[in-house]
């Protein structure tokens, strides 16, 4: 799990790994984040995931292996 | 040529990168820092770009097939990351095709959807020591 | 920086002439020499281009006053004059100002006056051994 | 007078002294110009004058010392 910018700097990480549940989905993996970092709650709008490199939805399902992307609104150019 | 650096673009590298006998215009951009930014009046002193440079990558190119399929121009992409003093260019762009009208136009419509799509932020800092990650404004 | 040079035109210098650190975006334009031109099939080998330059470099600041006017933005304008090769740059604009889209629309105001307003000829040399002086056409 | 590219060509030099009578115009001299090479014309709808580096009316009356330009359509850029 990748986090960027001012999520990287909200969970204090670039790079973590983490076992989930079966069945986890991204929306599983964010109440995770929030349940330790209750403050990043309100970032959720505004956050976008990636799996393995593509845009995925919250509901999207996690598997061993998959590297998740936490991303807050670019800003690059 | 697309690409995610550390080091200072060279906008020649960039044009020598699409440039062909067909091409009769190269049209490039470069985004640099500016001493203020939009919707902020406190002085600014640098930039910190980050990237998710896999992805970042994979996006670039994707705009760059889009530009070439609907422009017909070649377009060459260069990100760069890292702390940035005013001044320097973060973002470098060069477009070429046989016409000045559709190299212009390919080459807009890079900056404006890189903008939007690829994984790269930018951290403000201000000559009084603040800092702050600033997003791109999305267009109406 | 405007100019009418016979020496090779050099991109980065037209970059530093016009950026400032109020600038965020800096647009540049290169017309270089193409293998085949508009209306001619025969192919290129090389573009000799003469000037009127003192009243092509009056010309040329005109359009800068203008482009400085309706877009806020900073122009330098060269153009080269003597003997091309294919891939070789006849033309150098660069356009800088705080946003992208007038950075963008200046660049191109300027080329497009320069066609039709500077007095700058050029005679295209064909691989057969033939030549002949091409004008602009005009757009509708 | 100056006469560029094609009009150079045509005329057989770039850069000339002429005496013209009092009261000449620019389409006095043309007439002169065409005179001496009747195949140039042709080349009058095409051409354009400048007096002094500034774009001129045939009808632009001329005086001693005055740079006349002959000028094909520009092929700039």
């Amino acid at each position: 799990m990748l986090a960027f910018a001012r999520l990287r700097e909200l969970f204090g990480f670039s790079s973590q790994s983490r076992a989930l549940p079966n069945g986890a989905t991204l929306a599983t993996l964010w109440e995770q984040l929030v349940a330790e970092r209750p403050d990043a709650a309100a970032m959720r709008p505004s956050t976008r995931f990636a799996r393995n490199g593509v845009l995925a939805e919250e509901t999207t399902a996690l598997f061993d292996g998959d590297e998740i992307a936490l991303m807050p609104p670019v800003g690059g150019g | 040529m697309i690409a995610v650096v550390e080091a200072p673009i060279a906008l020649d590298a960039l044009v020598a990168a699409v440039r062909t006998d067909a091409c009769g215009a190269v049209v490039t951009f470069l985004g640099v820092v500016r001493a203020t930014s939009a919707g902020d009046e406190r002085p600014v002193d640098g930039l910190t770009y980050e990237a998710y440079p896999a992805m970042a990558l994979s996006e670039m190119q994707v705009i760059a097939t889009e530009a070439r399929s609907r422009f017909d121009a070649d377009v060459a992409i260069v990100h760069r990351t890292g702390a940035l003093a005013l001044g320097e260019a973060s973002v470098g762009i060069a477009a070429a095709s046989a016409h000045r009208g559709v190299a212009f136009d390919a080459c807009e419509y890079v900056i404006d959807q890189l903008k939007l799509r690829v994984p790269v932020w930018k951290k403000e800092h201000y000559v009084d020591g603040d800092a702050t990650w600033r997003a791109n404004t999305i267009a109406p």
